[in-house]
């Protein structure tokens, strides 16, 4: 079964030589679209967050704010919304606003490329994982300059720490994806996908996609500063990180970038390791991926998405956090080498056909 | 003579000695007096160098409220319910500790029973606060759910306390010549449907939090004491025994009705965060013991031997006696001239002494590792300050 | 609504900024403000163990009433709980604490050392005589320390007093019932008693609340 | 070792040294001047081994115009409890410190400092524990006078 | 203050008998060995499975969930007898109270929660109590006051919900009369004379008498603080007096 796979950026641009006028309102609803996807999945997210987090705890999380408190998430937006914005007297102002929009905007840009479905895609690059890795470097520089400007010494510890940490595991981030590349043979996204319709990733590779996976969501976890490796805004340490001089409408673009990030690393590890939209196909066995392919793509990709969010609240509701220099040797001494022997060792299975329904 | 009184900033702007090769620059931070894991206002001036601490000075007095000033202004009984301020969770050993030196010094008799409920509701007490501890030592650690299955359980010990005491934190019921109350009827029965209840807990409390390898690293090896830098620091407690003494006033001056017990002290070996969480962790075990062996049999009596008057007379004198509460020894110091309020009366608080240790942990650690240190020593701040 | 607010006058306490817009987009404010209270993890002795500890635990759970997210930067937290004696070193930190807060802010004491002082009002040589001689109190809420449901009393209090609010015609003012010249033929009990009717029925919102309040929000968005 | 064989082991260390009266423990009063001595013998001794400052105070004796500074010692490996008693003038409350002998005396020192108003010598850091830098006065004397203090109302 | 400058002996391992775990509870130390590196990866991570396992133990278990849901089990909520949460007055069956001014309490009292205010010129007996005004807002519930009544008037209940916006509505005045005490009042035939010997109280109206103690102690701590001023200056005067030598002598020098 081929899967047609048309972006929106094709549409527009079909759109573009008969009717500009048409194309140009297809962007400003994309946008729109994108807005409203990355708002409501935010709050989602942490309401999601809250009542997980609760149940692991024995407790039922928010109640009271209508059914179940699913408009928790609603009311807290607002009066973050609505909240006076501060920016202390001796931070430095501009970067100080500039952070937080940056930080939101990294994750933005990294949506976009994200395949959702066959139909629902942004834009579909030909560098789609160069792209991801680049653009999502931007977060990082939102949150050191979120530390540094707000002249505060927690704040700049938190943001120096965040530093360190993130651009460490990018490394070992950028070599667990390199697996997938070399075994898919291309960088676009949506070609990933395409090239698992025989299987996933993780398993057609005898153990190295498994591995890939493995330091993909460990390092993945530490990019986005969740526990255990929060150590950016760890509470017990450095009352709230970066973010402590943030308040009001700024706070909560960290606050939110902080759970899309979170959307966006689970979307990533399936689209590279679990198949993105696929459906679960084994080989060529037509009867199994047939019934597989009755649940629509989209959905496909929403459930192995959830998946790995949860499996990433779980870490976060089991763990306690690492030591900074603890999550150091773990990237440097231990996720770096497996990284690379695992590259070299997917690299010879490349070359020499050695995996799973090899073409 | 060379009395030099000094301040706060002149101690703070002293030397500045980098002692690394690389030249780089040291900075002062100040954890607190509002910062999470200070458990209240407790201040600390840190000097860092990045990431690894250099040098803590410890400023207290953020919640010295004069306890000793205004015991010296009203009557022992009043008294006795001050000092269920003073640390908090151990709100019963304090009653009893003042109530021992008053009844040592004031000659007052009580009996078998009296003997058995304190006994009982301080060890209950005791695994009450370990279980706090727990919860908020996994917290700082960064871990959140241990806080609230510590938590969830403590609430446990909470409702037998309401039954029996009427208060959830601040009991006031161990009182000079008795108990306030007799215990609930059905006393007996809950404390034993909550051993049963808690025992399995604690192994899972095991599964979650002390066998983790992330607990395993970040406490190994962590703020180590030896035996005799904690003697000479004055720790007391768990801290102390972590450290390989084995100090426990409950064995070595058995008080109340500890002679008639047999339990275990446990006792660490190398001194860091690592044992003090898992004498702390041990000492819920023992405490769980001592309440078994005196649960089935407390003995017959009545909870006042003579109905108690508000004011009680001290002969003069010096009197002083200790206990051991959950964080170490405290001890009540009462120096009488024969009125019915103390001429004054000094409060030796476990808190204060170990948290001197933590100067000497610390040094060279990094941030995470004060924060786990600090929680290691399990510090209760208006102890300190008083 | 109003019934504390509407019989009992009330305090002001101006903040500078303000513009019109709807009374529906003002509840609407309201409403999430009350929702969302995020306190500030401040306690300075026993109070904090129950007020912000037991609440926040299994058993209680702040979390129901969405104030579980505890800032320890006091720049995004709404509510200042302070649980516990204030002494003069501490004093002028807490000031600081409540000036570093962004508006709108609530403050509730806890406990009688927070009220006034507690155990500690006589022959104390530092401890201050209540809170609110430092920073505006909203809320007291009596016990030594109050247990986790009598917290959970108070924060309905605060919500309430929250609700009955104005929030963006006269943005940070909110009115404050002072015991002083009780309106004819009123009694504090009348009060108590409204408030704890108010409580049973009202205090739950209820799906048609919150489908209303969905339509705020779309309300809300169109004026932006 | 009981009380009488340890008053009479410290004795020979140190002959000024009397018994104090009215104390439940056994107590000596010691003169200033022998105190670091003292402390140093009581230490190190392999039969006394007063290795614990369990606590250190003073108290104001107003009347008789002097402050009797406690030190409660503590053995534990033997088991044993001393306390001596040290007094010294009020209007020059000056005492040498026993930091280099028990650690945790600086912190007890300072408290005393702060509270008391008590001077050490040759202390390391001698300066308020529990109150600001410039707070008048010494709030545990029993002579202490303070504005802000609420006398209970009759 | 360096380690090297205190010579502190080293301790002689402690006894036996105080040393070790035992018991049918303690297991051994888990972890206290260092298991080889590998075997420490794999312990480590099967560590890390065994609390993921717990926690998701409690999630697929909603049973295990020990929320209260305060508000809304207002009714169902059900408080230990004993719980201390507000002060009451017992009331016999015909509603008098017992309570005779003995002020008891009020000494006993640890912070002064208690305010208790006599008539000046009592109807029935010679003592008539007032107003017994109990301070909520600063009374510890410590139960002093309970325990050393030798009448049995007060008790504590479990009322704990009076949160309020304005902290002088925290003086209760307990006595729901003022008046004498029962055994006065059940001597009185005349009902009407009863009900005019009892007085009805406001029971929040204790504000009021705080308030006009809080004015007593300004003032009585201004005098103190002016007789200690002119003692200061007496003092001074006196001091001067004695150190400056009279004229004559100036004049003779």
């Amino acid at each position: 079964m081929s899967w047609q796979v048309k972006t929106i950026a094709q549409r527009t641009g079909d759109l573009l030589p008969g009717s500009p006028w048409t194309a140009a309102l297809y962007v400003l609803l994309t946008i729109l679209a994108v807005t409203a996807f990355v708002t409501v999945a935010g709050l989602v997210l942490i309401y999601a967050e809250r009542k997980i987090a609760a149940h692991f705890q024995c407790r039922v999380g928010p109640m009271r704010v209508g059914w179940h408190g699913v408009l928790q998430s609603i009311a807290d937006a607002i009066k973050l919304l609505m909240k006076e914005d501060i920016v202390p007297r001796d931070a430095d102002a501009l970067l100080h606003i500039l952070a937080p929009v940056l930080s939101f905007a990294g994750m933005l840009l990294v949506m976009i490329a994200l395949p959702m479905s066959p139909s629902l895609q942004v834009a579909d690059m030909n560098i789609g994982v160069l792209y991801v890795t680049a653009v999502s470097g931007l977060g990082v520089l939102g949150i050191l300059l979120g530390g540094w400007s707000s002249n505060n010494k927690w704040s700049l510890l938190g943001a120096m720490r965040a530093g360190a940490q993130i651009i460490s595991y990018e490394v070992s981030a950028t070599l667990a994806l390199l697996v997938v590349v070399l075994f898919a043979g291309t960088l676009q996204l949506s070609g990933i996908v395409q090239s698992q319709d025989t299987g996933w990733w993780i398993w057609r590779a005898h153990g190295c996609g498994l591995v890939a996976f493995a330091i993909f969501m460990i390092a993945g976890t530490a990019e986005i500063n969740r526990t255990p490796f929060d150590l950016a805004e760890g509470e017990s340490e450095l009352t709230a990180g970066f973010h402590t001089e943030y308040s009001g409408l700024r706070f909560s673009f960290f606050f939110l970038s902080e759970f899309l990030n979170m959307f966006v690393l689970a979307a990533m590890a399936s689209t590279l390791f679990l198949g993105g939209w696929m459906p679960l196909h084994i080989g060529h066995f037509a009867a199994l991926n047939g019934v597989m392919d009755l649940l629509p793509p989209g959905l496909w990709f929403a459930l192995k998405t959830t998946a790995i969010i949860f499996l990433i609240m779980w870490f976060r509701w089991t763990f306690p956090r690492l030591r900074v220099d603890q999550l150091m040797r773990l990237e440097w001494k231990i996720l770096l080498p497996i990284g690379f022997v695992n590259l070299f060792v997917s690299a010879a299975c490349v070359v020499t056909g050695f995996y799973f329904f090899a073409r | 003579m060379s009395v030099h009184v000094s301040t706060l900033q002149a101690r703070i702007s002293g030397e500045s000695t980098a002692s690394s090769p690389l030249s780089t620059e040291e900075y002062f931070v100040n954890m607190g007096p509002q910062h999470p894991s200070t458990h209240g206002v407790l201040r600390l001036v840190l000097r860092l160098d990045g990431e690894t601490v250099r040098e803590v000075v410890p400023v207290l007095g953020y919640i010295h409220r004069g306890i000793e000033k205004m015991g010296e202004h009203g009557n022992y009984r009043q008294f006795v319910h001050l000092v269920d301020r003073m640390d908090y969770l151990s709100a019963l050993a304090n009653n009893w500790a003042v109530t021992m030196v008053v009844e040592k010094a004031a000659k007052m008799e009580t009996n078998e029973r009296i003997e058995a409920i304190r006994t009982l509701v301080c060890e209950l007490q005791r695994i009450q606060s370990h279980l706090l501890w727990w919860g908020v030592f996994g917290m700082d650690l960064g871990g959140f759910t241990p806080f609230f299955y510590g938590l969830r359980d403590r609430e446990q010990i909470c409702d037998i306390f309401e039954k029996t005491i009427g208060a959830r934190l601040t009991m006031n019921y161990i009182q000079p010549g008795g108990v306030m109350f007799d215990i609930h009827p059905e006393f007996v029965k809950d404390v034993k449907a909550f051993l049963s209840y808690l025992k399995p807990k604690l192994v899972e409390y095991d599964a979650l939090l002390t066998e983790n390898v992330i607990i395993q690293e970040r406490l190994r090896g962590i703020g180590r004491l030896s035996a005799a830098r904690a003697i000479a620091l004055g720790a007391t407690g768990p801290v102390l025994r972590a450290s390989g003494v084995a100090h426990d006033l409950r064995k070595s001056e058995p008080y109340g009705l500890y002679a008639q017990v047999d339990f275990d002290v446990p006792v660490g070996t190398d001194g860091d965060c690592w044992d003090r969480y898992w004498v702390r962790m041990e000492e819920i075990r023992q405490s769980i013991r001592i309440i078994e062996q005196l649960i089935d049999n407390i003995p017959e009596g009545k909870t006042f031997l003579v109905k108690p008057a508000a004011k009680i007379k001290v002969p003069a004198g010096i009197h002083y006696s200790h206990l051991e509460t959950a964080r170490g020894v405290l001890g009540v110091l009462l120096v009488s001239n024969g009125k019915e309020s103390p001429y004054r009366i000094h409060c030796r608080t476990p808190n204060f002494n170990n948290l001197w240790c933590i100067g000497e942990m610390a040094t060279g650690g990094r941030i995470g590792d004060l924060v786990a240190m600090l929680s290691s020593i399990d510090i209760v701040v208006p102890d300190i300050d008083r | 609504m109003g019934v504390i607010t509407d019989k009992l006058p009330g305090v002001l306490e101006p903040l500078p900024g303000g513009s019109v817009l709807v009374t529906a987009v003002d509840q609407l404010i309201n409403w999430s403000r009350s929702n969302s209270l995020w306190p500030l993890t401040f306690g300075t002795s026993c109070c904090a163990i129950e007020v912000m500890m037991a609440t926040g635990a299994a058993r209680h759970d702040l979390a129901r009433f969405g104030a579980e997210v505890a800032r320890p930067s006091p720049r995004q937290a709404d509510l200042l709980v302070i649980a516990g004696t204030i002494v003069k070193r501490m004093a002028p930190r807490l000031r600081t604490l409540y000036e570093q807060m962004a508006e709108p802010r609530y403050v509730m004491a806890t406990g009688s050392c927070a009220i006034c002082g507690g155990p500690f009002m006589y022959h104390s040589y530092t401890t201050i005589r209540g809170a609110d001689e430092i920073i505006p109190v909203d809320v007291y809420v009596p016990g030594c320390p109050p247990r986790p449901e009598a917290f959970f009393y108070g924060l309905l209090t605060l919500q309430k007093m929250i609700k009955e609010g104005e929030s963006i015609r006269h943005p940070g003012e909110r009115r404050r019932p002072v015991l002083a010249a009780l309106p004819e033929g009123m009694t504090l009990d009348d009060i108590r008693k409204e408030m704890q009717d108010l409580l049973s029925h009202d205090a739950n919102v209820t799906m048609a609340d919150a489908v209303a309040d969905g339509a705020h929000y779309s309300a809300e968005l169109k004026d932006f | 070792m009981d009380a009488p064989n340890l008053i009479a082991a410290v004795q020979a260390l140190q002959p000024d040294a009397t018994v104090r009266a009215q104390s439940d423990r056994p107590t000596l009063i010691v003169p200033a001047h022998a105190l670091v001595a003292l402390a140093t013998q009581l230490r190190d001794d392999p039969d006394l081994r007063f290795d614990l400052l369990e606590t250190h105070t003073a108290i104001d004796w107003l009347e008789e115009d002097r402050f009797e500074l406690l030190y409660l010692l503590t053995s534990v490996p033997h088991g044993h409890h001393l306390t001596l008693s040290v007094s010294i003038d009020r209007d020059a409350p000056l005492v040498p410190t026993v930091c280099q002998v028990w650690p945790i005396a600086e912190w007890l020192e300072r408290e005393a400092y702060d509270l008391f108003g008590i001077l050490y010598d040759d202390h390391p850091d001698l300066r308020r524990l529990f109150l600001e830098d410039d707070w008048v006065g010494f709030p545990l004397r029993k002579d202490y006078e303070d504005d802000f203090m609420l006398e209970r109302p009759e | 203050m360096s380690d090297e400058s205190i010579a502190v002996p080293e301790l002689s391992p402690p006894p036996e008998k105080h040393v070790g775990t035992g018991g049918a509870l303690a297991g051994p130390v888990p972890w206290i060995d260092k298991s080889g590196a590998v075997g420490g990866v794999f312990k480590g991570i099967r560590s890390l499975f065994t609390g993921m396992k717990i926690t998701v133990g409690y999630l697929m278990r909603p049973s295990t969930v020990v929320t209260q849901q305060y508000p809304e089990n207002r009714e169902t909520l059900k408080l230990p007898d004993r719980f201390r949460a507000q002060l009451a007055f017992n009331h016999d069956a015909n509603g008098y109270h017992k309570c005779t001014m003995c002020r008891i309490c009020e000494e006993a009292c640890p912070n002064v929660s208690i305010i208790i205010t006599g008539r000046e010129k009592p109807a029935v007996s010679k003592k008539e109590l007032d107003s017994f005004v109990w301070r909520l807002d600063s009374c510890t519930f410590c139960n002093t006051c309970v325990i050393v009544c030798p009448f049995g008037v007060l008790r504590f209940d479990g009322t704990f919900e009076s949160s309020v916006y304005d902290r002088r509505l925290l003086a209760y005045t307990l006595n729901e009369y003022a008046g004498p005490v029962a055994s006065v009042l059940e001597k009185i035939e005349d009902p009407d004379a009863r009900k005019a010997a009892m007085e009805p109280r406001d029971p929040y109206g204790g504000h009021a008498v705080i308030e006009a103690l809080i004015v007593k102690q300004k003032a009585k701590k201004v005098a103190e603080k002016a007789a200690r001023e002119a003692a200061r200056v007496a003092r001074v005067a006196a001091k001067l007096a004695a150190a400056v030598p009279p004229p004559e002598a100036e004049n003779a020098g």
